[in-house]
């Protein structure tokens, strides 16, 4: 029973948190991989372009609600998706168009291609926030919000303990295994996929077998947003979608990514997951937890807390640096330009 | 004449969700001046941005510099985050002797800063906010209570003076931790926090940064039900978007029984602004611009720095928000003028704000006022 | 009029010509071998005839057709399979992927052809799930011959094939060739085993700085003293 | 060499630009405009040693100008005597028993083998770490509780300002040589994404070790370094009032004038040494061999040079450098706030600078530090001015004018964005690219 | 004298190099042969200080040197080129050759910085020995090209070029000549004799081209499957059954039974 409570305890705060945290941050590190992948550089650009897919979704959201539609039990967001991921495709192809072919032909080494998007992030900043603004806007306020409360579990297995999962996070971590299981799918057994990977590999040898490089920017750039506006929606859904934090987020995925090993999907997922387990692990307070399975009643005095809060980032890039100190290029052997 | 003021807020960066209602309600006031005819016989406002992105002093100093030298404003509405409020003061505003009001910068650094008379700011200090909150808690029978601030020199400043406050009125603080505004997930914070326990939490944060975060979160998880909201995070943006679930928390922030947060809030709605942290603070920093400028009979910083206490305080006629007009009439009439404001305005010291504080209390899905202290 | 004819051809990769005139050509069912030393072009001209190259002057046909201004990718739809000298493997992708890469362009079902090139180059057959950047010198260098096999061009293209191979698979690698070319196919190498190669050779051509310097039947070249002296290592 | 001209003709486009400021904005913004950018392109300069000679991707900058403004602090804030009385002692014990700590392990792991050594290291580890922690945090505590709204940390050394220049290139190298010591294993972008966590990290540290430089409550009233007065005191001497009245200008901007120049002066002092430094290392064979090594480093090992060794020399280098930049901010901004210190304009905008300046030329990170900068300024007053141009045409009710409007404070990121594009367009490989010698 | 003992280098499961012995006498040009995978390659970069063995040891003139860097045995006078040119390809080929030489005082930063006449005459010299290596190696028309635009067999030269620009005690040549013009290899060939000769440089060269090997090299060593087959002077080895069935194979006859494989 004790030890039951203190399973509740850790999965309430702890494993549910992390996994759905974690898939938020592999579904937006699959496309930064990807990009990296076939493309070859470090697409600064994603998290906003994460951001620009969210709002399209929630204008469409609107507009949907607004003609009284709505999905039942789900947010209405997931209905907006494919709008929105139409709207992100459109403005990732147009940005290949002005900016990346442009340097693809000039065969620019892949730094350069980093500050383009770099700049490319700044006007899709300006971008979003210029059509919905800055302010801070909840989604998935319709459809039910849990799958089962505390005070449900509670009831239901009698513990003293809950254990709270919310629509969202369920959702989330099932997409994005749908995704990651999809992409290395296509990448390593699809003719496409094949030949995405030649390109990135070796360009010109691409050509002597007759890839048609266009076709491959294309789909990578559709798969990329895609990916890119299923993330930002995830993400809105489960907190709330504001564009300065797609900025903030930027940071999180990136680092997943790399720590996964740059071009592998499933590396991507293993990167989420490393970050945010370690960012909450560490900084968990055990007291509780303890209080439970230690024999007697006898309390730990104080938190037992291995660090404060304060340092949660700085734990998780401290794991991050012992990671790749132990692998060094990722977790699966990721590639490096 | 035309009177240029300077706006000089973060609209990019960490609290640009902030800044549009801070600079809108701000700008109102100097509508509503000129509106009036009678500001410096029949002369208008006009509010000129600047961008302070709230972190990079550099940019904000430069954009000060900008609005000073460049655009000739006779005085800053601004800037906001105390960091950068810091710089601007310092390498700009006393240099070129240009007054500052800021409605958002708190940290006490900026008390003892010198700023030749010419900086003022119309968020109350930390120190006392700490013991009214504390008296607060008392009152509702709290023994013990979880903290967590956003991780700057305001709700630094705020927790400290909780703390010390709430422990010497016997309250027990389990844990008092920060967090970052603006990141991607407070799941870490919360899970700390649950594990310290307390009858409530104390988010001493933002209502539309950090601070919702945490409360969504702690709801979710049914870590806390009841949470003490100070300032930064009262505002009708918090229930709308939590819920219910935010029904019985409680809090405090700055104003009177006088009606001037009503009223405020009234024309707020009606200029279509969204009430959130410092709203009402910003339409008073500007307003106390505006009256100073009116009790010197001058635009110049130099001659009108000195009124600002004067208007800002008693003796004289109580000034409710909507009501400048009439100051301006009663001030050109060489009367005296007593601004209450939005936010009950005080002056103290060195131009801080001590103001008395409205307990608030979530109910049904809105804000309401339990009492004043 | 042969099959494949790069045809005074004139280029470079910046302001210098490394081409002058240049013409090599080879027709359905012969093997052509360009020798020449270092730096003298051949691969250029190989590169040109292939399209990655701009031209400033001469052409390029096949089966008479003016194919000049095609792209790399669109000659290999009309047939034309090539193995540059250098980084011609997928090296991140196995052994097998890289074959398959051959076959891109196939529309049947190439896991015949496949067999044959694991019977001539065995080494791959163990090999076939190892990424191609992991394999020795020679080892790579069978991928990238057998990568074009998979293609089954009509014009194969080679560019110093045997390089860096032992010769047992050397010798083995050249008796394809032949079997290939007795098939219908055109071959067009450059080699610096330029003595085997020439041996086979139907049509042989000696470049130096860009230039055809000699042009006649592999075996005539092989007997001419000056050429054995100057190009083929006495 | 067409390079040259080159070179010139740009910093004469950038020098109207500045001038076009003072002329049409006003002098002092042009100033302050100018002073930022010579900070910029030291800073950029020490990334362009570390990128365009030795190809290390370092995204850590944030980090290592931080480590300057802590210099800045603790060289020129007197030292405050409670809180030394109260904390110092504890501090102390605290530092010796950590020394002591690192001496046992090394003797251990010299004297030692196998997992009973393992087994002892980790034992003094965690039995050193709780020793220290029993000393700190009381000591911390005691430190951090006095008067904390005004002082709460132990202050500094009280010496001129000036010094934490040296200081900050110091304590930035310092840190340089252990994180490189740790990272510069790792290639290209991993490499970069460990930088930029350890960065990260140093900045909680900073945020949070309030007794250190008081933490997110900011230490503010630096002073100015030597030859640098202020405004404030100049205005009421007379002899400079009756100069400004003799120039015929307003006193008020003939200070702020005459205060910006002076800092200019000094900036400009530092980063000329710092370039003409790098322009002969940069030619030297030191300079050939670091191209050969940012080129193959399996060949340059195998003819001789140690790789290892070299990339943490410019490691450091460079990361002293961007310290030294990160000290001169904060002496220019008067005020140390870890808050400011973000990935984005502090990491990011300096690669700009690097990249779209052409990196592997001194002059180009220069020149990019000097343009970047200005636009990353500019770009507001730009973008406003556009949406101004936009809905001139509109009247004052036009919904979408009232939308525009708001949005315009975003037109200044949409201006960044594109004129970095444009930038990179026309030159793709940097205004100034690598010279060939 | 280089001795390897027991020598083993694994990849993950592969066998590069699977208890190898072998030794290379001072002054002699030793011959590497052996099939593809063999494991010559592997074995060089193993000595050459790329590689850490997976077990065994290396032994120069005695002292042990195993797992010692690269540029540490460079200093020891071990020298090797690589069998896929390993050119610096954003420096001319005349900086290539002149990164070479060590101890340039102009390569530490504080020299460089204040004695800049030392510097200058010290780069006369390499600049001049430069000179004469591109002189000999027939390249001088691409001696101010970017080493990344020069051909293959170009690239080849230049790997050979930068061993020649130091005094060494050992060099390890990896398939200099594939790819290299026969007639010009004819003359490298007669430049490593010279050098061996003259200078007293021992070298130890894979190469497939066996009359190349068998006109310079004695001893010549037959790898196979990561372990040494068979060990003598050319002409056994020619001669040697094993080493034909595994890697000379029977010469240019065409086999009749693979004729009618398609
Ligand atoms: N990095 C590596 N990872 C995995 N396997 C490797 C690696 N390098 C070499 N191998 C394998 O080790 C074996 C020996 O390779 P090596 O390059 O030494 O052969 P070699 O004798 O040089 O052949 P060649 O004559 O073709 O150069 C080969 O089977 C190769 O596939
Ligand atoms: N990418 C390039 N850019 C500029 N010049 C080049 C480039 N590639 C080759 N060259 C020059 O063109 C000339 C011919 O090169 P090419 O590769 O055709 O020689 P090759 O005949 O193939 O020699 P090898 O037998 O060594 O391969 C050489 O002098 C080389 O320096
Ligand atoms: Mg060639
Ligand atoms: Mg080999």
């Amino acid at each position: 029973m004790e030890i039951m409570n203190a399973l509740a305890l850790l999965s309430n705060y702890l494993v549910v948190p992390a996994l759905a945290y974690g898939s938020q941050l592999a579904l937006g590190a699959l496309g930064v991989t990807l990009v990296y992948g076939i493309l070859r550089f470090s697409n600064f650009a994603h998290g906003e372009l994460m951001a620009f897919g969210t709002m399209a979704v929630i204008l469409m959201t609107w507009f949907l609600q607004a003609q009284g539609i709505s999905f039942g039990a789900l947010p209405t967001e997931l209905l907006a998706l494919p709008v929105g991921i139409l709207a992100t495709v459109v403005l990732a192809l147009g940005t290949d168009r002005v900016v990346y072919r442009f340097h693809r032909s000039k065969k620019s080494q892949p730094v350069i291609f980093l500050i383009a998007s770099l700049a490319v992030m700044f006007f899709y900043s300006g971008l979003t926030r210029f059509i919905i603004g800055t302010a801070d806007r909840n989604m998935g306020d319709d459809g039910a919000r849990f799958i089962f409360t505390a005070r449900e579990f509670k009831e239901w297995s009698g513990l003293d303990e809950g254990i709270a999962l919310r629509t969202t996070q369920g959702i989330t971590v099932v997409v994005t295994l749908v995704c990651v299981v999809a992409l290395f799918w296509f990448l390593n057994r699809t003719r496409a996929g094949k030949s995405m990977r030649a390109y990135s590999d070796n360009e010109d040898l691409a050509l002597l077998s007759g890839v048609n490089p266009e076709r491959v920017v294309l789909i990578a750039w559709i798969l990329a947003a895609a990916l890119a506006t299923v993330a930002g929606t995830m993400y809105g859904l489960d907190k709330t979608f504001k564009p300065f934090i797609y900025l903030q987020l930027l940071l999180p995925i990136f680092a997943s990514a790399i720590v996964g090993g740059l071009g592998s999907p499933v590396g991507a997922v293993a990167g989420g997951f490393v970050i945010a387990f370690s960012e909450i692990t560490v900084t968990f307070a055990y007291k509780r937890v303890l209080t439970y399975i230690m024999p007697g009643d006898n309390v730990p005095d104080g938190l037992v807390q291995l660090l404060s809060t304060e340092y949660k980032f700085a734990v998780s890039f401290v794991i991050l640096v012992v990671v790749l100190l132990v692998r060094p290029t990722g977790i699966f052997k990721g590639q490096s330009v | 004449e035309d009177v240029k003021i300077g706006v000089l807020l973060g609209f990019t960066g960490p609290i640009e969700s902030l800044t549009p209602g801070m600079g809108a309600s701000g700008e109102l006031a100097m509508k509503e001046v000129s509106d009036s005819g009678k500001f410096l016989d029949g002369s208008t406002v006009t509010p000129v941005r600047g961008d302070s992105t709230c972190v990079d002093s550099a940019a904000a100093s430069a954009a000060a510099e900008r609005l000073i030298t460049s655009d000739k404003v006779s005085a800053i509405f601004g800037a906001d985050c105390s960091g950068v409020t810091g710089a601007v003061l310092q390498n700009v505003a006393r240099p070129n002797g240009i007054v500052m009001i800021s409605p958002s910068a708190t940290s006490p650094a900026l008390s003892d800063a010198e700023d030749d008379g010419l900086f003022f700011r119309t968020a109350p200090s930390d120190a006392r906010q700490g013991q009214v909150l504390a008296e607060v808690l008392t009152e509702k029978g709290v023994k013990s209570a979880a903290l967590t601030y956003t991780n700057n020199d305001y709700g630094k400043g705020l927790a400290e003076s909780i703390k010390t406050n709430a422990e010497a009125a016997g309250i027990e603080i389990t844990i008092d931790s920060s967090h970052e505004d603006g990141k991607g997930d407070y799941s870490a914070e919360v899970g700390a926090l649950a594990q310290a326990g307390g009858d409530v939490l104390i988010v001493a944060g933002y209502l539309d940064q950090g601070g919702k975060g945490i409360i969504q979160a702690a709801l979710d998880t049914g870590a806390f039900d009841t949470f003490v909201l100070p300032d930064g995070m009262v505002g009708d943006s918090l229930p709308a978007s939590i819920g219910d679930g935010l029904n019985g928390s409680y809090g405090t922030i700055a104003g009177t029984d006088s009606e001037g947060a009503a009223m405020f809030n009234k024309m707020a709605e009606d200029a279509g602004i969204k009430i959130d942290a410092y709203v009402g603070e910003s339409y008073d920093a500007a307003a106390l611009i505006m009256l100073a400028m009116q009790a010197a009979g001058s635009s110049n910083s130099a001659d009108f720095k000195s009124k600002i206490m004067d208007v800002a305080n008693a003796p004289g006629e109580k000034i409710m928000p909507g009501e400048l007009g009439k100051a301006l009439e009663l001030l050109s009439e060489g009367k005296d003028i007593d601004y209450v404001g939005a936010t009950n305005v005080e002056l103290i010291g060195a131009g801080e704000s001590a103001g008395s504080f409205r307990e608030i209390l979530v109910d049904g899905g809105a804000i309401t006022t339990a009492k004043y202290r | 009029m042969s099959f494949l004819l790069g045809k005074d051809m004139t280029g470079g990769y910046g302001a210098a010509d490394i081409l002058h005139a240049c013409t090599i050509g080879v027709e359905r069912g012969e093997i052509a071998v360009v020798v020449g030393p270092n730096g003298a072009g051949k691969s250029t001209a190989m590169k040109a005839v292939f399209g990655m190259l701009e031209l400033r002057s001469g052409q390029v046909t096949m089966d008479g057709e003016d194919i000049t201004s095609l792209s790399p990718q669109a000659r290999v739809q009309k047939g034309m399979g090539f193995v540059p000298q250098t980084n011609n493997v997928f090296r991140s992708m196995s052994v097998e992927e890289n074959l398959e890469m051959g076959a891109f362009i196939r529309t049947d079902d190439p896991s015949g052809t496949m067999a044959q090139v694991f019977d001539l180059f065995p080494i791959l057959k163990q090999k076939r799930n190892q990424p191609a950047g992991e394999l020795s010198g020679g080892q790579r260098q069978q991928v990238a011959v057998g990568r074009a096999l998979m293609t089954q061009p009509k014009v194969l293209m080679l560019d110093e094939p045997t390089a860096g191979v032992s010769p047992i698979v050397m010798d083995e690698l050249f008796d394809r060739i032949i079997e290939i070319a007795r098939s219908g196919i055109a071959i067009l190498m450059v080699e610096q085993n330029a003595k085997q190669a020439l041996n086979i050779a139907d049509k042989g051509y000696v470049l130096a700085q860009g230039a055809n310097l000699y042009t006649d039947t592999g075996e005539a070249l092989l007997n001419d003293p000056d050429v054995r002296k100057a190009f083929l290592g006495g | 060499m067409s390079n040259r001209v080159r070179i010139s003709s740009l910093f004469a486009v950038m020098a109207i630009l500045l001038v076009t400021v003072g002329v049409v904005q006003s002098p002092s913004l042009a100033l302050a405009i100018l002073n930022l950018c010579l900070i910029s392109a030291v800073m950029a300069l020490g990334i362009n040693i570390q990128w365009g000679y030795a190809g290390l991707l370092n995204v850590g900058i944030m980090g290592f100008a931080a480590l300057g403004g802590v210099a800045a602090v603790l060289v020129s804030k007197g030292p405050v005597a409670e809180t030394i009385a109260v904390g110092a002692p504890g501090l102390l014990v605290a530092l010796l028993v950590t020394v002591v700590t690192i001496a046992l392990i090394v003797l251990v792991y010299r004297s030692m083998k196998g997992r009973l050594r393992s087994l002892l290291v980790t034992l003094i580890v965690v039995a050193g770490y709780f020793t220290a922690r029993n000393f700190f945090d009381p000591a911390v505590v005691a430190i951090e509780s006095t008067d904390s709204a005004a002082t709460g940390y132990l202050g500094g050394l009280g010496l001129p300002i000036i010094f934490s220049w040296l200081v900050g290139g110091l304590f930035a190298g310092g840190a340089a040589w252990l994180i490189g010591k740790v990272s510069l294993g790792l290639r290209s972008d991993y490499l970069a994404i460990a930088t930029l966590g350890i960065s990260e990290i140093i900045i909680a540290v900073l945020k949070n070790e309030d007794w250190l430089t008081r933490g997110v409550k900011n230490v503010t009233g630096l002073p100015r370094p030597y030859p640098v007065p202020y405004e404030v005191e100049i205005q009421q001497s007379p002899a400079f009032q009756s100069w400004a009245t003799y120039l015929g200008v307003d006193v008020v901007e003939l200070s702020s004038i005459v205060v910006k120049l002076a800092y200019s002066g000094l900036f400009a002092i530092v980063l000329l040494i710092i370039l003409l430094l790098c322009e002969s290392a940069l030619r030297s064979p030191w300079g050939r061999m670091m191209r050969a090594i940012r080129d193959n480093e399996t060949a340059a090992e195998a003819m001789g040079k140690d790789v290892k060794g070299r990339h943490l020399q410019v490691f450091i280098l460079g990361s002293a450098v961007v310290g030294i930049a990160g000290a001169m901010l904060t002496t220019l901004d008067g005020q140390f706030t870890p808050g400011t210190y973000n990935p984005l304009r502090f990491t990011f905008l300096i690669w700009a600078m690097v990249i779209i300046g052409g990196s592997g030329n001194n002059w180009g990170a220069v020149l990019g530090g000097f343009l970047v900068w200005f636009f990353w300024v500019e770009a507001e007053p730009v973008g406003l001015w556009f949406i101004d141009l936009l809905t001139s045409g509109m009247d004052e009710t036009n919904p979408l004018r009232q939308h525009l409007l708001s949005g315009a404070a975003f037109m200044r990121l949409m201006a960044m964005g594109i004129i970095m594009l444009l930038v990179l367009r026309f030159a793709p490989k940097g205004l100034i690219p690598e010279s060939r010698r | 004298m280089i001795v390897v003992e027991n020598l083993h280098k694994n990849f993950g499961g592969i066998r590069a190099v699977d208890n190898a012995s072998l030794t290379i006498r001072t002054g002699s040009i030793t011959g590497l042969i052996g099939p593809n995978g063999a494991g010559k390659t592997t074995l060089f970069n193993v000595i050459a200080g790329h590689y850490r063995p997976t077990s065994g040891r290396v032994l120069l003139d005695g002292k042990d040197i195993t797992g010692l860097s690269p540029h540490e045995l460079f200093a020891q006078g071990v020298l090797r080129t690589f069998q896929i040119a390993h050119e610096f390809s954003t420096l001319t080929v005349r900086e290539n050759l002149m990164m070479v030489p060590p101890h340039q005082s102009g390569e530490t930063l504080i020299k460089a910085w204040t004695q800049p006449g030392r510097v200058r005459r010290e780069e006369e010299k390499i600049r001049a020995k430069a000179d004469e290596v591109i002189e000999f190696l027939e390249i001088s028309h691409v001696a101010d090209e970017l080493a990344g635009n020069l051909s293959g067999g170009q690239k080849k030269l230049l790997e050979l070029g930068r061993t020649m620009m130091v005094d060494a005690k050992i060099v390890f040549l990896d398939e200099v000549g594939a790819g290299v013009n026969r007639t010009l290899l004819g003359t490298i060939g007669d430049a490593i004799l010279r050098l061996n000769k003259e200078r007293g440089y021992t070298f130890c060269m894979i190469e497939h081209d066996m009359d190349f090997i068998s006109r310079l090299c004695d001893p010549v060593i037959c790898m196979a499957e990561g372990t040494v087959l068979a060990q003598g002077t050319a002409e056994e080895i020619k001669n040697n059954e094993e080493v034909i069935e595994a890697y000379l194979g029977t010469g240019l006859k065409n086999k009749p039974e693979k004729a009618d494989a398609q």
